[in-house]
């Protein structure tokens, strides 16, 4: 399958943007800051720029703690993003939620999740609704390779399976949980086999290229839409950075291991691929670049000024109408 | 004239046949709410383990009417996606003890996805639950743990007294758009009281008072506004005037009512199945210890089952379950 | 492998016993005695009786709402169960727990249970302090084709796989959940392939039949004894009365089904087969079955005659010590 | 002379090690709690999420000190199978706010094999878990909870509000034969106090009076005990001598501590980080509304976090959590 060059440049939009927005987080972090504590997903950008490429905005995404880069490929705007890390009163959430809940409902995106497995029942619900109503959206639940531990993972892909709902299970495979290496905690080699105990399709995918990521989402998303029922899409990837913005990666993973990592990256790999087989010039690719590098600037800026909320703030929102 | 007289249980029905009937975007899932899923010769095989959805899926049919896996997690969480997307969903929690194994969903994300997304989601979430202590189910399935919930801000709770608070809070809980929890006593599902046949909605948010009465105030949840009920006649005969108020929705909480009532009757007595720690017992307690206090001529008695697990054998359980006997007893116990 | 003729006695009496135990349970309530709700496992006694005839004293088993069954098999004293099921002070449980919960500890009986899915934790927990401790014990949990659809199952199997732990998860698949077809609600045709799941042996056997249970059940235990890990033994089998005592099993499955898996009873043909084999005379066996009424004769005799617990039982037996 | 100062983590660190060092049968578990598993460059790289156990794997290796799965009902339910068996787990739920995903094991099977089995078992099982608002967690890591395990019987809750009283009630709940719950207020556990090097423990179920005084009493749990002795000192200006009770142990509760103060002083103001509803907060004023009602002079006040999630953004959060303002506040209130 060719990739269009809107695609291609789409792809390399989103992911260039989530790797600027996860850098200038971390960078704002270290500096000390007032923004939130948060998980980078610098490093892991091809998988949601890869299922999100075919996505459109009615389509639903519920993500993780780590979900800066889901957000942004959904379409969230990270000039709100940032204000939310910043908890200013412009933020996506109203500066309520923070890193760990950034939402765009009108965007399809049904937010960060901060409960390990949470997100995964609640994809399925939103694939249901499409079933329910007979629409061809589907959903797409992002979540890691220490999440397919959790209860909820089981009990959602079997629920999704039995009524054949239109949701995309895309395990971001960075082989740790926290400081916890995946073949310890996981006890079969390729988290895409635990399809296996549900009747479906599971497929394993470089997630540090782009278009495997794509190819393979495209045709799982297609499945959906068509009443295939779900895939697990199982991505093997890597995360940049610590686990948090608080945590020093090198107690419990060798700097060979990440630079090993680094030279694959998703970013460069791409770029290179493109530029080398003449799909996009080379400008192209350094325009979006720029552009992303002012957007997130612009962000910050913003962010900064942006006003705190009030304190009337604590108590509204917690129900529609109450008492 | 006397109207019709159904039991509780027609009542859940026929709250839920209402709402599907008005608004497809409703639907109901849980384990064996129909029943013999997939089978053709044997649809609506249960209706729900407690029969209360019979007729359901005959009439909307399984699109709508989903049995599902012993997948509380799952389910739960797929309601709390779908009522976060465009249903209406009314999911089952077949007994309220296993609330252990989903209450992730309900607490981290129904009950605070509003307010982490700054307002911008609503969660028109309904769940049935069935709890107390009835008929020797022991300590797994006799719970009443309705305060756990109410402690979680983000959820509405709602309790109805029978069959007529039943029909009126379910079809409320239904069109409302936060998540209601509705808790249904077991032991009077069977029990029949006058409800129009037509659909109506009662506030959820509002007590109602029972009896009137100047010299104490009774505060009845589900079904120990029943108990209180027959307490009060007791009470009577005796020359004491109870108040009782059926409390019918835990959260929000009617205050006014109930200290309108204490301000008029100067003592309170609550009654409650559920166990005594951080309970609803408490809760209204401690409401009264404080905007009330001045008026309060006594100390302010609470009658709850005790701090243990629900035992099995007969004699334990209702010795467990408060009683008129323990509330007549606590009553009169004001004026020695 | 040969079964050696105490076994083969064992085996018979353990069915038989809770045959007898089920049978008159259920005679009791449709009577209108005061017993205990309850499920009764009558149809389903080979898989009990297959496993439990390797295990010691020592072993543990965590057992569900279906519990009768596993309870006589581990050795659980049938008149103190009687008793229980009456609410009597006397019960294994003094009454306090009735048929979900009945248990004794000093037996490796660590209780049936009343939420599904929720012993096979406890199960694991068990083979854990085995593990610590360096002991051969092992440690089997028993749970339903519906359980396995709960979260709790996945979180065990891969804990147990990943530690290696002396357990082993014996699903007792009777085709329903309550009213639920095993079809409708599990997404994979045998159950066992979900150890495909954790990387641990997954086998299938016909659980009508006592020698088959045993021969598999022989395997994994071994396998467990000798640190090699768990296994998921899934037993194909058939409940022969409704789901509870109060239940009409005819809303959900035909007469002619009933009969069909009536026609394959695991006691009425394992009898033919150790006699037709010459393996067992018919009068021992028919000294199994005496025995056995004689029993539960007793025991229902027992129950009804023995005192209710003393209403200072209600506040007891919460806290070790408390205040 | 003053002796050893060492931080509320270290403490934690301490009372565990000197149990494991005590009795073989003591393993700890949790996510993480060593960190880097099966690598053997990296042993004990976290020391649990909160550095709390460093160099517990290293004195006592990986049989003892287990990480874990993501999988909190998988482990937590293995440390009561282990427990109800022979061992003595220590099992760390990371975030109280996780409880949503393994209530379960807790509510139906610790907390009641117990009693279900007819006392006939024990279950010396302790679980840590970190609670509290603090740095911008928000919703789902930033609850206080303990009044849902508070509410179940057959659990046993602590909240020590310094190192000295961690180190105590830690070591007491490892060797108690009950499930114990300790909650750990994340914002002040790099926090110093005097602390012993040897071990000692401190009653589960007993109270202690931080502060004498007679005119009103402060009852506070774990972080808010700081809170109270510091609005205590502010209060002392204006010639209000307040009394300071350090709740520690939520269930049991040590009501006679608290009964006889307030028989003292006349006046109730708890200050608890928990939500309102059905609260510890409710539940002490409960109390005393019923068994000390005579004695008081005015309304039973509670200091609260709001009926809402916690908030991300700093300002909110810190306008969330009790502060000797709002302490001060009302309780100069019982004198307007
Ligand atoms: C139920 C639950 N347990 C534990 C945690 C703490 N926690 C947060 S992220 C994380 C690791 C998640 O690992 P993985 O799923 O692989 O995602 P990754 O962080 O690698 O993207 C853990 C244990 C949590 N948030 N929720
Ligand atoms: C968590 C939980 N959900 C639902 C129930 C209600 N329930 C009791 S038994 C049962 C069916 C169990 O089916 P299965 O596991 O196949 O065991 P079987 O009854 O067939 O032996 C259900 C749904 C429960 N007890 N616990
Ligand atoms: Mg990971
Ligand atoms: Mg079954």
């Amino acid at each position: 399958m060719d990739i269009e060059h809107p695609t291609l440049l789409r792809l390399y939009d989103t992911m260039v943007t989530i790797r600027t927005f996860e850098e200038r987080f971390i960078q704002e972090f270290k500096a000390g800051k007032p923004v939130s504590m948060g998980h980078s997903s610098a490093g892991q950008e091809a998988v949601p720029a890869g299922v999100c490429a075919h996505l459109n905005q009615d389509d639903y995404v519920a993500s993780t703690h780590r979900g800066h880069g889901h957000c942004i490929a959904k379409g969230v705007d990270p000039v709100a993003m940032m204000a939310e890390l910043y908890g200013k009163a412009t933020g996506s959430n109203k500066g309520k939620g923070g890193s760990m809940h950034i939402a765009d409902v009108s965007k399809g995106m049904l937010g960060a999740n901060g409960i390990v497995g949470s997100n995964l029942p609640l994809a399925t619900g939103a694939a249901l609704t499409a079933k329910v109503k007979g629409t061809r959206q589907v959903s797409v639940s992002f979540f890691g390779d220490g999440a397919s531990n959790q209860g909820a993972f089981h009990e959602a892909l079997n629920l999704a399976a039995i009524w054949k709902l239109p949701v995309i299970f895309v395990c971001e495979n960075n082989l740790y949980a926290e400081a916890t290496p995946v073949e310890y905690a996981v006890s079969v080699g390729n988290i895409a086999d635990r399809a296996l105990a549900y009747g479906i399709p599971g497929v394993v995918v470089d997630g540090q290229d782009a278009f495997d990521v794509y190819r393979a989402a495209g045709e799982a998303i297609e499945r959906a839409r068509a009443g295939g029922g779900p895939t697990l899409l199982e991505c093997k990837t890597y995360r940049y950075y610590g686990h948090w913005t608080g945590d020093d990666d090198s107690t419990y993973r060798t700097r060979e291991e990440v630079e090993y990592y680094r030279s694959k990256d998703c970013i460069e790999g791409f770029k290179r691929r493109v530029v080398d087989q003449g799909l996009v010039p080379l400008e192209e690719l350094e325009e979006v670049e720029q552009k992303a590098q002012a957007l997130i600037e612009e962000a910050v800026r913003k962010a900064e000024a942006d006003p705190l909320p009030s304190l009337e703030e604590l108590e509204t929102d917690v129900y529609a109408s109450y008492k | 004239m006397v109207g019709r007289e159904i039991p509780f249980s027609l009542a859940i029905n026929e709250s839920i046949r209402s709402e599907m009937r008005r608004d497809p975007n409703v639907i109901l899932m849980g384990e064996d709410v129909a029943g013999g899923a997939g089978r053709e010769d044997f649809v609506d095989a249960w209706g729900g383990a407690f029969a209360t959805y019979k007729g359901l899926i005959t009439e909307f049919g399984p699109e709508r009417v989903r049995d599902t896996p012993i997948s509380e997690t799952g389910f739960i969480g797929a309601a709390v996606g779908a009522a976060a997307t465009e249903l209406r969903p009314v999911v089952e929690l077949m007994f309220v003890d296993f609330v252990g194994v989903c209450l992730d969903q309900l607490m981290n994300n129904a009950a605070k996805m509003r307010y982490m997304f700054g307002g911008k989601i609503e969660m028109p979430l309904t769940v049935l639950t069935y709890c107390g202590a009835a008929g020797g189910n022991a300590a797994q399935h006799s719970q009443s743990l309705y305060s756990l919930f109410v402690h979680l801000p983000g959820l509405k709770c709602v309790a109805p007294s029978d069959a007529y608070t039943a029909k009126g809070l379910i079809i409320s809980a239904i069109r409302d758009n936060d998540p209601v929890i509705v808790f249904i006593h077991k032991g009077i599902l069977g029990r029949k009281a006058e409800v129009p046949e037509e659909d109506y909605t009662l506030p959820i948010g509002k007590a109602m008072v029972g009896r009137e009465g100047a010299d104490v105030t009774l505060v009845g949840i589900s079904s120990m506004t029943g108990v209180c009920l027959k307490a009060a006649e007791e009470l009577a005969k005796g020359g004491i005037n109870a108040e009782v108020i059926d409390l019918l929705s835990l959260s929000p909480m009617d205050e006014d009512t109930i200290l309108q009532s204490v301000q008029k009757t100067q003592r309170l007595v609550v009654v409650d199945e559920d166990t005594p720690r951080c309970s609803m017992a408490t809760d209204i307690a401690a409401l009264v210890a404080d905007k009330a206090f001045d008026y309060m001529d006594a100390p302010i008695k609470r009658v709850t089952a005790p701090h243990t697990p629900v035992p099995f054998s007969s004699v334990l359980e209702k010795a467990y379950v408060p009683d008129v006997a323990k509330v007549v007893a606590t009553v009169k116990s004001l004026w020695s």
